[in-house]
C-alpha cells in the first residue's frame, strides 16, 4: 500500500430540483460544507479535483472552469476526473493518488451534477459509440433492466420473488432517506406501492429506479501528518480497487460481472479484507435500480452467486442487519450522478466516524463506498475505516 | 425579488461526422447485401459480432471474415416504455441482447414484429432464450437499423 | 474494398434548462431597466461585474451590491472573422473585454456600430484603451445581448 | 518529491485528418506503437489513464468507454482525466501521480482526439457559462487574439515587430514539423506567406493558427523497479505543475499570467531548476498561436517581461540557439487537442533519450513540456530528464 490518506471532511448539499441556485453555487455550498466539516479554509488546500458526467448532461463543457470559483480553487492545480456514473468513486481514488504521491498534503475532492438542467437519458443515450449501439440504449433502466433479467434468469429466481426482495430494497432506501436530510426523493412507500408503480423498463417501475437529482458532494482529503494536525474526525482509506470492460454491452457477462468482483477483489486485498460480510460493518452500494443492488451484493463476496435475494429475505443487508446497507437512503433516492460515487464515500466516512445521525449502523468501524458507470462497464471500490 | 432564480432554456446542437473505418465499412457494405460478418480473434478464438479490427479483450488484429447466422436467442431484453430526447422509436418497444448462431458475443437490438398492447401479450411472444430471426428493411443503407428488428420464430 | 472508409453524419441535439441563481437573476433584472450591476467582496474588495454571489478569488459571499458604469475601455479586442456552428452573429464583428468604469474586473461584449469594410476602417474606430458606451436593445430581455454592443464614443 | 517516476516508451500516430479510421482504431495505433517502443505489451499494464478534449468533440459521450478496448484496457482499472486544453499534461500528471503512489508499477497514459468528426470551433464556444460568455467566445482564436493583443499594447511592442517575430516562429515550427513524421501540417511556408496570410481573427492570421488534427499520442511510465527490469530508454519525470484561475475571462490578467507563472514554478522548484534558460535543453511550449508563445517565454522566465521578441530575434529559441523551443514543429503544426499536451511530453521524452531522429536537439537532457487550457485559465508543466 501506498501512504496513508485520511478523509478529514465531507460536505454535502441537499439535493433535489435545486433550480434555487446556479450549478456553481450549488457547488459552493457543498465545498462550504466540507471546509466547515474539516476546520480548514481554501487556503489549506494544495490541489483541487472536481469531477461531473459527461458536460453534456448540463451543456458547459468545461465544467471545472465554470465550478472553479465555487471550489476555491484559484491559484491551485486543479483535475477534471470523469467516468460517467463512477465518476464519484473515480474522484475519490484520483484525490487518493494525489495525496498518497506524496504530492500534496491536503486535496479537495468535489463531485457534482445538475440533471434537472438537461435530458439525462437523452444525454447518457449518446455515451455509446454512434456505430452499433446508440439506438438501442434507452438511458440507465434499459441498461439495467436487461441486466436485472439476465441475472433473475441465469439463477432461475422467480418472478415474485425476485419482485418481492426488489420492493422490499425500495421500501427500505426510502425509509432511510428520511433520516438522510441530504436525501432528494423523502416519501414513504409501502410494497404495494412499490410493485404496483408504473412500468419505466420492465421490470423495473417508477419506485425502482432512481430519480434526477441535482446535488453535490465534497471530500478533504489530508496525509497522515497533516490530519494528524488537524486533530479532528478522521477515516482512514484502507483500499481502492477498479476495473473496466469492453465497449460492446453485448460482449461481457453482466451476471458474473468481472468488473464488479475484480473492483471489490483489489480493494479487499489492500484492506485485508477475505470475509466482506463479517469485515465489513456498513456498505454504501451503488443502487440506482432497487435489482441491480442485489447482483453487487453477490459480486462482492456477501452472499454466493443467485443467492442475493437471501440476503434481503434474511434482513442481513437491512437496517439492524448483519451488513446493513445503504444507509443513507442511497442512489435510489438520490443520484446526481458526479456526485452520487463520492456521497457513498462520504456517507461511510459519517458512519466509520459515528457522526450518521438518526441513520447511525451503531459502532460501524469498516465501510465500502461504491460507484458504477459506463453502459455497466466500471466499477470501483473504496474501503474506509476509523482506523488506520 | 432577492431571493428568485429565473431559467435560461437553450440548446446545444452540434454536426458531426464520424469515420467508421475499414472493418465497420466492410461490415455495413456486408450489411446492405443481407449479411451478418463477424471477426475472428486468432488469440481468444471468439468469433466477434460486429465484425472490428481488433479484439476487445486481447488487443491483437483479427484477421478471418465469418459469415453468422441471421437466426439466434434472446439473451435478455427489456420494454421500454419511457421518452427521451433523440429516441429512435415512440415507446413501447422492446430492446434485447441477442446471441446469434456462430457468434460468441451479444448484439444488442430490437425485438418485434407484432402488437405490444401490454407486458401480457409482450410475454407471450417474449422469453430468455427464445429464438428469433432478423428482419431486414427494403432499403438498407448500410447501418445497424438495416435490421428493422429481430421476429420471435418459436 | 478492404481499405476504404465511410463517414457516418449524424447530430447531437440537447435541451438545456439553466438556472441561474438569485445573484444572475437580480443581475438581469437590473439589466431589463438598463443597469449594470457589481457586487463588492469584503476580502479582496474588488467589485465584479457581472455581480454574484461568491468572489471568484476569495471564495467568500459577496454582500453589497453597486451600480457601474455603462462606459468604460477597451482592454483589448479583436476582429473575428470566420464562422463556427452556433455563432452569435455574422462574422466580421469585434470581440473586446471591457474594463467599465467602476468595475475592478473585465467584462466580454461586442464593439460594434459602425461599418466594418476592412481592418484599416477597424482601426480608425477601435483601439486598446478607447472610450466605450453600452447601446441597449429596445425590447430586453434580461440576458448579455441585452447590451447590443458597446460603441466607441472617443 | 514523491518516489521516481519513469517513461519508459511513447507511441503517436500520424497526424492530420484521419478519416481512415475510427477513433478507436487511431487509438489503438498510438498505444500499438508504445507498447512496442517499451518492449511490453498490455499484460504489463496494471492501470490505464486516457483523456480526450469534452466528449462534445467527437459526439460520443463516454469516450473513456468508446477506446476501452483499443487502449487494452479490459480487467484493469481505466481513469478519464479530461481538462480541456491542458488535458495532455493533465493526464501526464495524473499517471504520474498514479505511479508515485505506489499503487501501481506500469501505467498507460493515452490522450487523443479526432477534430474533424465534430465542429471544433463550436465545441469550443460551449465550454463557457451560458450566462454571461458563451457568445463572446469565438473558439480558441478570439481568446488567443485578445490576449496577444493586451500583452503587444502592454509593453508597447510595435505592430510590426511583434508579426515579424511571429511569422519567424511559424516558419520554424513549419520547417520542423517537415522532421516530424507524426505532424499534421507539412508545407515549407516563408516569412511573407506567413505575413500575407488570410486574417482569421486579427491579428492572428491562417499561418498563425493551429490546424484542427486527429491524432493519439500514448506514453507507459513505471517505478523505477519496474523501469529497471525493463533496461531500455528512461526518462525520468522531475517536477510537475498545474495552476488554475477564474471562470470569468475578463478577470486574470493574461499578460503576467499567473497560472502560466505558477505552474512553471511549482515544476521548476521540484526539478531544482533556477536558470532555466540555461538548465533546460528543450522546451515543447504549448503554442497552437505563434503571438502567444512569446508570452510563455515570458511567464516561464526564459526571459524579463516584455522581452519575448527578442528571444526570436536573437535566434535563442531556434534551432541551434540556446533553448530550442518545439522542435516538434509544435502545436501550431498538429493539434489533436487531447493528445496535444501529451505529445509535448513524448516528444520531451524522444528528446531526452537522444531518439528524435532529424529534429534532434544535440545532446539534450532535460526538457520542458507544457500545455494550457480553458479559456486561458490552465497551465501545467512538466520537467523531464534523462537523470534520475
Ligand atoms: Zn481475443
Ligand atoms: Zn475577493
Amino acid at each position: 500500500m501506498a501512504q496513508a490518506v485520511a478523509i478529514v471532511g465531507t460536505g454535502q448539499t441537499e439535493c433535489g430540483k435545486r433550480s434555487d441556485v446556479s450549478y456553481p453555487e450549488l457547488v459552493h455550498e457543498a465545498v462550504t460544507r466540507a471546509f466547515e466539516d474539516a476546520g480548514i479554509g481554501p487556503e489549506d488546500i494544495d490541489a483541487v479535483v472536481a469531477g461531473s458526467m459527461p458536460p453534456a448532461m448540463e451543456g458547459v463543457n468545461n465544467p471545472h472552469l465554470y465550478l472553479a470559483g465555487a471550489m476555491g480553487a484559484y491559484g491551485k492545480p486543479l483535475m477534471r476526473t470523469a467516468t460517467c456514473g463512477s465518476t464519484g468513486i473515480s474522484l475519490a481514488h484520483t484525490g487518493f493518488y494525489h495525496v498518497a504521491s506524496g504530492m500534496f498534503d491536503t486535496v479537495l475532492v468535489v463531485g457534482a451534477e445538475k440533471m434537472n438542467e438537461g435530458d439525462p437519458q437523452g444525454t447518457m443515450a449518446t455515451v455509446a459509440d454512434p456505430f452499433f449501439q446508440r439506438p438501442f440504449l434507452a438511458g440507465a433502466p434499459g441498461i439495467f433492466s436487461l441486466q436485472s433479467n439476465e441475472w433473475a434468469h441465469r439463477y432461475g429466481i422467480e418472478e415474485k420473488r425476485v419482485r418481492m426482495a426488489a420492493a422490499e430494497i425500495s421500501v427500505r432506501n426510502h425509509n432511510d432517506a428520511l433520516r438522510n436530510p441530504y436525501a432528494h426523493i423523502r416519501i414513504r412507500t409501502t410494497i404495494e406501492d412499490v410493485l404496483t408503480a408504473r412500468i419505466i423498463a420492465y421490470p423495473v417501475r417508477l419506485l425502482d429506479v432512481c430519480p434526477a437529482s441535482d446535488g453535490a458532494c465534497a471530500v478533504i482529503m489530508a496525509s497522515q501528518e497533516k490530519a494528524g494536525k488537524l486533530g479532528r474526525n478522521q477515516a482512514w482509506i484502507k483500499g481502492v480497487g477498479y476495473c473496466g470492460e469492453q465497449a460492446f454491452f453485448g460482449e461481457g457477462d453482466k451476471v458474473v460481472w468481472k468488473s464488479a468482483i475484480n473492483a471489490a477483489k483489489s480493494a479487499y486485498d489492500q484492506a485485508g479484507i477475505s470475509n466482506p460480510l463479517k469485515q465489513l460493518d456498513v456498505a454504501e452500494v451503488y443502487n440506482p435500480f432497487t435489482f441491480q443492488e442485489m447482483l453487487f451484493y453477490e459480486c462482492f463476496g456477501f452472499c454466493d452467486f443467485g443467492k442475493g435475494c437471501e440476503l434481503v429475505e434474511q434482513g442481513v443487508v437491512m437496517p439492524g442487519g448483519e451488513l446493513p446497507c445503504d444507509p443513507s437512503g442511497g442512489v435510489l433516492c438520490t443520484n446526481p450522478i458526479g456526485a452520487t460515487g463520492l456521497q457513498r464515500v462520504a456517507e461511510v466516512v459519517l458512519q466509520v466516524t459515528g457522526r450518521a445521525g438518526d441513520r447511525q449502523v451503531p459502532g460501524a468501524k469498516t465501510g465500502l463506498a461504491h460507484a458504477m458507470g459506463g453502459l455497466d462497464q466500471f466499477n470501483g471500490i473504496m474501503i474506509i475505516s476509523n482506523e488506520l | 425579488m432577492a431571493e428568485e432564480s429565473r431559467i435560461l432554456t437553450g440548446y446545444v446542437s452540434l454536426p458531426y461526422k464520424w469515420a467508421m473505418g475499414p472493418a465497420t465499412t466492410r461490415f455495413y457494405e456486408e450489411f446492405r447485401k443481407k449479411r451478418i460478418m463477424g471477426s475472428r480473434c486468432g488469440k481468444c478464438n471468439r468469433i466477434l459480432v460486429p465484425a472490428r479490427s481488433f479484439c476487445s479483450d486481447c488487443f491483437v488484429e483479427t484477421d478471418e471474415w465469418v459469415e453468422v447466422s441471421q437466426e439466434g436467442s434472446i439473451r435478455t431484453w427489456v420494454l421500454i416504455n419511457f421518452a427521451y430526447e433523440g429516441q429512435p422509436k415512440e415507446p413501447p418497444y422492446i430492446l434485447a441482447i441477442l446471441d446469434l448462431d456462430g457468434a460468441d458475443v451479444g448484439l444488442p437490438h430490437f425485438v418485434g414484429g407484432f402488437e405490444m398492447k401490454d407486458l401480457e401479450t409482450v410475454e407471450e411472444k417474449v422469453r430468455i432464450g427464445g429464438r428469433v430471426k432478423a428482419v431486414w428493411k427494403e432499403n438498407r443503407e448500410g447501418y445497424i437499423l438495416d435490421i428493422d428488428y429481430f421476429e420471435p420464430i418459436d
